[in-house]
C-alpha cells in the first residue's frame, strides 16, 4: 500500500464525509465547512495522482502540484465569499436558514439581532 | 564523536516525546482550565525544546539549525500570547469548566 | 516506519474530518478542522508536494481557519435554530449511504488507476531549462502554465469585489472590518509589535527562493497579509477606506504587469505569456514583485470583510 | 496543431472584458460605466471577427499559451460550436449594456454609487469568464473559468441587498460549489488515467472504463447542478426573480449557458464513445420533465418575474432534449451533426428571447410599481413597446415560423424522425403548448381593460424598451442568421396551411393550460368554476408542492447523488 494509494483510499473517504455533512447539515456554515472537508479530499486525491506520478528526478509530477495550489487558493476565495455573505444575511434578518420559508421562532435567535 | 551525537540526539528526543506526553496527560487529568493550560505551556514548550536540540547534531547545516531554533522561539512566543490571552479571558468569564 | 506515520496521519484526519462534520457546536468543528488543516500540511510532505504543503498551512490551515472561527463565533446564537431543522432520519441514512457509494465508487477508481502512472514529469524536467527557474512547480504556474495564475489572480479579485458588492450603501467606501479597541499595552499589541518584523521577513524570505525552491508568491502573501491583519486586530492600525485611490491601483497592479509581461511576451516571443530567450527569470520575478502587494492586499481585505464603517469612524 | 491566424483573437476576447474590470474598478466612479459601454462594440467585434476567421480557414481556431503546446501548455481552441455563442453572448451583452443604462446609470459628478459602480463590473466579469469557458482547451482552467462565473453571478442576484435576495444568493453559492467541486473531482480523475487534462487530447485517450465513467457520471451532475435542470433547479427561480431586472437578464440569458456549453463539450468532445444511450435518454428525460414542471409552476405564479424564471427552467429542460437525438446510427458514439446545430439554435434562441423577457418584466415592474400578474390589465396600452417585446419573445420562444427555436425544433424533428425515436416527437411537439401557456396568460392579463386607469409611477426610458423589443426580434429571425450551416429548404413561408396548422394547435394548446391552470380563472369568473377546472388546479397545486419539496435543501443534495448513482448506473449496463 503505497502512500499514493493509502492517501487517495484517504481523499475518497474525506469527499464520502464531506458530501454526507454538504447534505444534512442544516446550519450554512456547517455546509460551509463541509464544502472545505469536500475540497480538500478532492485536493489530496490530486495530490496522491501527483505523488503516483513521480519521476525524472522530482517527489512528485509538477503540473497537478502547480493545480493544486491555484485549486487550494480558489476554494480559499470561494469560502471567503460564501463567509461573508452568510454574515451579511444574518446581519440583514438575524437568521440564516436556507429555506425560504419562515423558520420557527425561536427564544434566543431572535433577540440576538 | 559521531556516536555520542547520535546517542544525545536518541535521549533527547525521548525526553522530549515524553515532556509532550506528560503535558497531555495534564491536559486530560487536570481539575479546571487554569491548571490544564498551564500544564500544557509548560510541558509542551519544554518538550520542543528538547525535541530541536536533540535534532541540532543530525542537521547538514548551521542555517538548517538556525531555522529550527527560530521555530522554537516561534512557537514559544506564540504559545505564551496564546495561554495568557486564555488565561485573561477565564479570569474574566469566571472559572468556567 | 513511514508506513506507520502515514496510517498515523491517515487515521487522524479521517478522525478529525468526522469530528469537524458531526461536532456539536461550529467554533468546536472549526477548531478541529484548524487542526484538520496543519495534519494535511504533514500529509503534503509525505507526497513530496513541498510548495503544496506551505500553501495549505498559510491559506487552508491558517487563512480560512482565522475566517471560519470568526464567523462561528458570531453566528453562535442561530445554531439553535438550525438545529431544529436537521433533516429526519431517513433523510440522514439514505445521504450517508450515497456518499458511501460515491466512496466506493471513487475508492475502485483509485484502485483503478494504470499502474505506469501517466505523468508529465519528464516534459516539464526537459522543458524547464527555457523557464530558467529552478523549481519545477515555479516553471509550470509562471511559464508552461501562466494563464492558471494569471486567472487565479483574476478569481481573487472578483471575489474581492463580490464580497465589497455585500456592503450596505451608506458603507459604501468606508473601512471593512470592525474598528478595534484592543488595550494599547496588552499582551496582543506587544505580539502585535514583535512578531510583525519577523514575519515580514519570513513571508519575503519565501517568497524570493519561490523561483528555485519550494515556495513562490502565494505563500509569502499569505504570511504578509497575516502580519498585517495581525497589527490591525491589535488596534494599532485601521482598515483603509475601499475608496482610497492607491487601495484600487494597488490591487488592479499585480494582474496588469501580469497581463503586461505577457504582451511583451507575445511581441517579442510569439505568445502571449511566453518569455524572451534569456529574460525568463527576470520578467518572472517582475510579475512576482508585482503580484505580491496585491495578493498581500485581497487576502487581508478579504478576510476582513464588505466594508461596514464610514470612512471617518 | 499551431496556433492559427485568428488565434490571438480569441485571447482579446477573454482578455479584454478581464481589464475592463481592472480598469473600471481602479478608475472608479463613473469610468466604470464608460468602460464597459466601449468595450461593448470592441467585444462583439471580436467575436465577429472569430467567427470570420473560423469560416474563412474552416478549421478550428487555436491559439497556444505561452508558446507551450498540450498536454504541457494551455491551448485556447474556437470551433462552430464557441464562435456561434461568442457571437450570441456578445448580442446580448450588448443589449443589457444599453437597457442597463437607465437602472445602473451614474449621473456625471455623483459620487461613486455601489449598485451602479459594481455592477458594470460584474456584467464584465460575467461576459469574459463566459468567454474563457468558451474557448478554454483545457479542463482546469475551465474549471477556474466556471468559478469566475459563479463568483460573478452570485453578487447580481444580491445586487439590491435585501434579505431575500442575499437567502437567494447564498443558496445558489453553495449549490453551484457542490457541482463544481464534482466537475473538478472528475477532471481530477481524468488527469489520473490519461495524464493530461486537454479536451482533444482526452478525447483521443478516453476508454469505457471505470475511471472515464465515473468523470464522466460526476462532471455531468456537477454542471447539471450548476445549470439548474431539473431536479437540482433548488436556487435558480428565487435567486433571478430576486435579483434586479438587468441582473436577472445576465444571469438567465448568459450565465445559464456556460455550464450547458461544458455538458456539450465534455458529451461531444471528451467522451463521445463513453457516454451511453441511456444515459443520454436519462439527461432528455430530465429536460422533458423539467418543461412540464417548471412551464406548470409558471403558470400558478401570481408574480411576473418568478413566472419568468420558472420558464427558465422549462426552456433549460429544451436544452437537453438534443443528446439522445445525437447518436450514430449504431446508437454507440454521439457525432457532431444536425442534432448539434438544432440544439445550439436552441439554446441562441433562449439567450436572446429569454434576455428580452426579463427585460420587459422588469420594465413593467419599475413602471407599475408591483409585478403581479393579475394586476396587469391596461399595461399594454400604457407600454406598448414592453409588451411587444414581452410579446415578440413569447412567440420566438414557442417555436413561431421565422424563429431559432422553430428551426431548432425541425432540426431535431428530423433527428427523432430517423432515429424511430417518436416519444422525443411528442416532447417536442407539446413542449410549445406549455410555452404558450405562460406567453398567453401573461399577454391576456396585460391587453385586459383595467378597472381603474393605469398610472405609471415611473416612466421608463424609451432606450431600454427598443433594447429589450430588439433582442426579442433578433430570437424572432434567428432562423434567417442561420442559413448558413442550415439549407434554406428548412424555413417555409409562415402563412403555409403546413405551417399555420401546428402553429395555431401550439396556441390552442397554450390557451387551453393557461385557462386551467392559472392561479386566477382567466376572465374573472373564480366562483362559476367547472369540475374541470378544479381537477386543473389541484394538479397544478400537486405540482407547485412537488417543486417546493424538491427545492427544499436535504432533497436537493440527495437528488444530486441519486442522479449521480442513475447516469453512473446507465454507462455502466452497457457494458455488463
Amino acid at each position: 500500500m503505497t502512500a499514493g494509494t493509502l492517501f487517495g483510499l484517504c481523499a475518497a473517504v474525506l469527499i464520502g464525509f464531506g458530501l454526507y455533512g454538504l447534505i444534512v447539515n442544516p446550519h450554512p456554515l456547517r455546509k460551509i465547512l463541509a464544502f472545505n472537508v469536500v475540497g480538500s479530499g478532492v485536493f489530496l486525491l490530486f495530490g496522491a495522482i501527483a505523488y503516483r506520478g513521480a519521476g525524472a528526478g522530482m517527489g512528485g509530477d509538477p503540473v497537478p502540484q502547480a493545480l493544486l495550489i491555484t485549486g487550494i487558493v480558489v476554494a480559499f476565495s470561494a469560502t471567503a465569499l460564501a463567509v461573508a455573505l452568510l454574515l451579511r444575511l444574518f446581519d440583514e434578518t438575524g437568521s440564516v436558514t436556507l429555506s425560504s420559508d419562515p423558520p420557527p421562532k425561536s427564544g434566543d435567535d431572535t433577540g440576538a439581532h | 564523536m559521531k556516536l555520542f551525537l547520535d546517542l544525545w540526539t536518541v535521549v533527547a528526543v525521548v525526553a522530549g516525546a515524553f515532556f509532550f506526553f506528560a503535558g497531555t496527560v495534564g491536559l486530560l487529568r487536570f481539575p479546571d482550565s487554569l491548571t490544564r493550560l498551564h500544564a500544557l505551556t509548560k510541558a509542551d514548550n519544554l518538550g520542543l525544546g528538547l525535541v530541536v536540540l536533540g535534532l541540532l547534531p543530525q542537521l547538514d547545516s548551521v542555517s538548517a539549525g538556525l531555522k529550527i531554533v527560530g521555530i522554537w522561539l516561534l512557537v514559544l512566543l506564540s504559545g505564551a500570547t496564546a495561554a495568557q490571552w486564555i488565561a485573561r479571558t477565564l479570569r474574566q468569564s469566571g472559572p468556567g469548566p | 516506519m513511514i508506513e506507520v506515520l502515514n496510517f498515523g496521519l491517515a487515521a487522524l484526519i479521517l478522525g478529525l474530518a468526522v469530528w469537524t462534520i458531526v461536532a456539536r457546536e461550529a467554533p468546536a468543528a472549526v477548531v478541529g478542522f484548524i487542526v484538520y488543516g496543519l495534519l494535511l500540511t504533514l500529509v503534503w510532505v509525505q507526497l513530496q508536494g513541498i510548495d503544496v504543503a506551505l500553501t495549505e498551512a498559510a491559506i487552508g490551515g491558517g487563512l480560512t481557519g482565522v475566517l471560519l472561527i470568526s464567523a462561528a463565533v458570531r453566528l453562535r446564537s442561530t445554531e439553535s435554530t438550525a438545529r431544529a431543522q436537521r433533516p429526519s432520519a431517513s433523510t440522514r441514512w439514505l445521504a450517508a449511504a450515497l456518499s458511501a457509494a460515491v466512496t466506493a465508487a471513487l475508492s475502485i477508481c483509485v484502485l483503478a488507476l494504470p499502474e505506469p502512472a501517466p505523468t508529465l514529469a519528464p516534459e516539464v524536467l526537459a522543458n524547464i531549462a527555457v523557464t530558467e527557474v529552478g523549481n519545477p512547480i515555479t516553471a509550470v504556474l509562471l511559464a508552461f502554465r501562466a494563464m492558471d495564475t494569471l486567472l487565479e489572480a483574476i478569481v481573487l479579485l472578483f471575489a474581492l469585489i463580490g464580497v465589497w458588492s455585500l456592503a450596505p450603501d451608506r458603507a459604501w467606501g468606508g473601512r471593512p472590518g470592525l474598528l478595534q479597541q484592543a488595550d494599547p499595552n496588552g499582551i496582543l499589541a506587544y505580539v502585535a509589535r514583535v512578531l510583525p518584523p519577523i514575519g515580514i521577513v519570513a513571508g519575503i524570505y519565501i517568497f524570493w527562493i519561490g523561483a528555485d525552491h519550494p515556495g513562490g508568491k502565494f505563500q509569502g502573501a499569505t504570511i504578509l497579509a497575516a502580519m498585517w491583519l495581525l497589527v490591525m486586530m491589535a488596534g494599532l492600525a485601521d482598515a483603509p477606506p475601499i475608496s482610497r485611490r492607491w487601495l484600487r491601483w494597488l490591487l488592479v497592479a499585480g494582474p496588469l504587469a501580469f497581463i503586461a509581461v505577457g504582451v511583451v511576451g507575445a511581441v517579442t516571443a510569439g505568445a502571449f505569456l511566453s518569455y524572451p530567450q534569456g529574460y525568463a527569470k527576470t520578467l518572472i520575478l517582475v510579475i512576482e514583485f508585482a503580484l505580491m502587494p496585491t495578493l498581500t492586499l485581497i487576502l487581508g481585505l478579504m478576510l476582513l470583510g464588505a466594508p461596514q464603517r464610514g470612512e471617518t469612524s | 496543431m499551431l496556433t492559427t491566424s485568428g488565434g490571438w483573437l480569441l485571447l482579446l476576447a477573454v482578455l479584454a472584458p478581464f481589464v475592463g474590470v481592472l480598469a473600471g474598478l481602479a478608475l472608479g466612479g463613473r469610468n466604470a460605466q464608460r468602460v464597459a459601454m466601449l468595450l461593448l462594440p470592441v467585444g462583439l467585434a471580436v467575436a465577429i471577427g472569430i467567427a470570420g476567421s473560423l469560416v474563412q480557414s474552416g478549421e478550428t481556431v487555436v491559439y497556444l499559451l505561452g508558446g507551450w503546446a498540450p498536454p504541457l501548455g494551455i491551448a485556447l481552441r474556437a470551433d462552430g460550436l464557441s464562435a456561434v455563442m461568442l457571437l450570441a453572448i456578445a448580442v446580448v451583452v450588448c443589449g443589457i449594456g444599453v437597457y442597463a443604462r437607465a437602472d445602473f446609470g451614474s449621473a456625471a459628478g455623483e459620487p461613486e454609487q455601489r449598485a451602479s459602480f459594481v455592477y458594470w463590473l460584474l456584467l464584465l466579469a460575467v461576459w469574459g469568464s463566459l468567454n474563457l469557458v468558451f474557448v478554454s482547451g483545457d479542463l482546469f482552467t475551465l474549471y477556474v473559468a466556471l468559478e469566475l462565473l459563479t463568483f460573478s453571478g452570485v453578487p447580481l442576484v444580491c445586487l439590491d441587498g435585501k434579505g431575500e435576495t442575499l437567502r437567494a444568493a447564498l443558496r445558489y453559492l453553495l449549490f453551484a460549489l457542490a457541482g463544481s467541486l464534482l466537475y473538478l473531482l472528475g477532471a481530477v480523475l481524468l488527469y489520473g488515467g490519461y495524464g493530461t487534462l486537454d479536451i482533444v487530447l482526452l478525447g483521443a485517450r478516453v476508454q469505457p472504463e471505470p475511471i472515464a465513467w465515473a468523470a464522466a457520471t460526476l462532471m455531468t451532475v456537477g454542471l447539471l447542478a450548476k445549470t439548474a435542470l431539473f431536479p437540482l433547479h433548488i436556487w435558480l427561480p428565487p435567486a433571478h426573480a430576486g435579483a434586479p431586472a438587468a441582473a436577472s437578464a445576465v444571469l438567465s440569458a448568459l450565465v445559464v449557458k456556460g455550464s450547458w456549453f461544458l455538458v456539450l463539450r465534455l458529451w461531444f468532445d471528451v467522451m463521445p464513445g463513453v457516454v451511453t444511450l441511456p444515459a443520454a435518454q436519462l439527461l432528455a428525460g430530465l429536460g422533458a420533465t423539467a418543461i412540464v414542471v417548471g412551464s406548470v409552476v409558471a403558470l400558478r405564479q401570481e408574480r411576473l418575474k418568478l413566472l419568468v424564471a420558472y420558464s427558465t427552467i422549462a426552456q433549460i429542460g429544451y436544452l437537453f432534449l438534443l443528446f439522445p437525438l445525437a447518436f450514430d446510427a449504431s446508437g454507440s458514439m454521439l457525432v457532431h451533426g444536425a442534432v448539434l446545430t438544432g440544439g445550439l439554435l436552441q439554446a441562441v434562441a433562449h439567450a436572446t428571447a429569454k434576455a428580452g423577457m426579463f427585460m420587459a418584466a422588469g420594465l413593467i415592474y419599475a413602471a407599475l410599481g408591483h409585478d403581479r400578474i393579475a394586476d396587469l390589465g391596461g399595461v399594454a396600452r400604457a407600454m406598448p413597446v414592453t409588451v411587444l417585446a414581452f410579446a415578440i419573445a413569447g412567440l420566438a420562444l414557442m417555436g413561431v415560423v421565422p424563429s431559432g427555436a422553430y428551426l431548432a425544433k425541425k432540426l431535431l424533428l428530423d433527428a427523432a424522425d430517423s432515429s424511430g425515436q417518436w416519444w422525443w416527437t411528442i416532447v417536442l411537439q407539446g413542449g410549445a403548448a406549455f410555452t404558450a401557456g405562460y406567453v398567453v396568460l401573461v399577454l391576456t392579463n396585460a391587453l385586459r381593460r383595467p378597472a381603474a386607469p393605469v398610472k405609471l409611477v415611473k416612466r421608463v426610458s424609451r432606450l431600454s424598451e427598443y433594447a429589450a423589443l430588439a433582442l426579442a426580434v433578433c430570437s424572432l429571425l434567428l432562423a434567417f442568421a442561420a442559413l448558413g450551416p442550415v439549407p434554406s429548404s428548412f424555413i417555409s413561408n409562415p402563412l403555409l396551411p403546413k405551417e399555420l396548422g401546428p402553429t395555431l394547435l401550439v396556441f390552442l394548446g397554450g390557451a387551453l393550460l393557461a385557462l386551467g391552470l392559472s392561479r386566477r380563472s382567466l376572465f374573472g369568473t373564480g366562483d362559476t368554476d367547472g369540475s374541470m377546472r378544479r381537477a386543473a388546479v389541484a394538479v397544478g397545486r400537486g405540482f407547485e408542492q412537488t417543486d417546493a419539496f424538491l427545492r427544499r435543501w436535504p432533497t436537493a443534495g440527495l437528488a444530486l447523488l441519486l442522479l449521480a448513482a442513475a447516469f453512473a448506473w446507465l454507462m455502466l449496463s452497457r457494458s455488463l
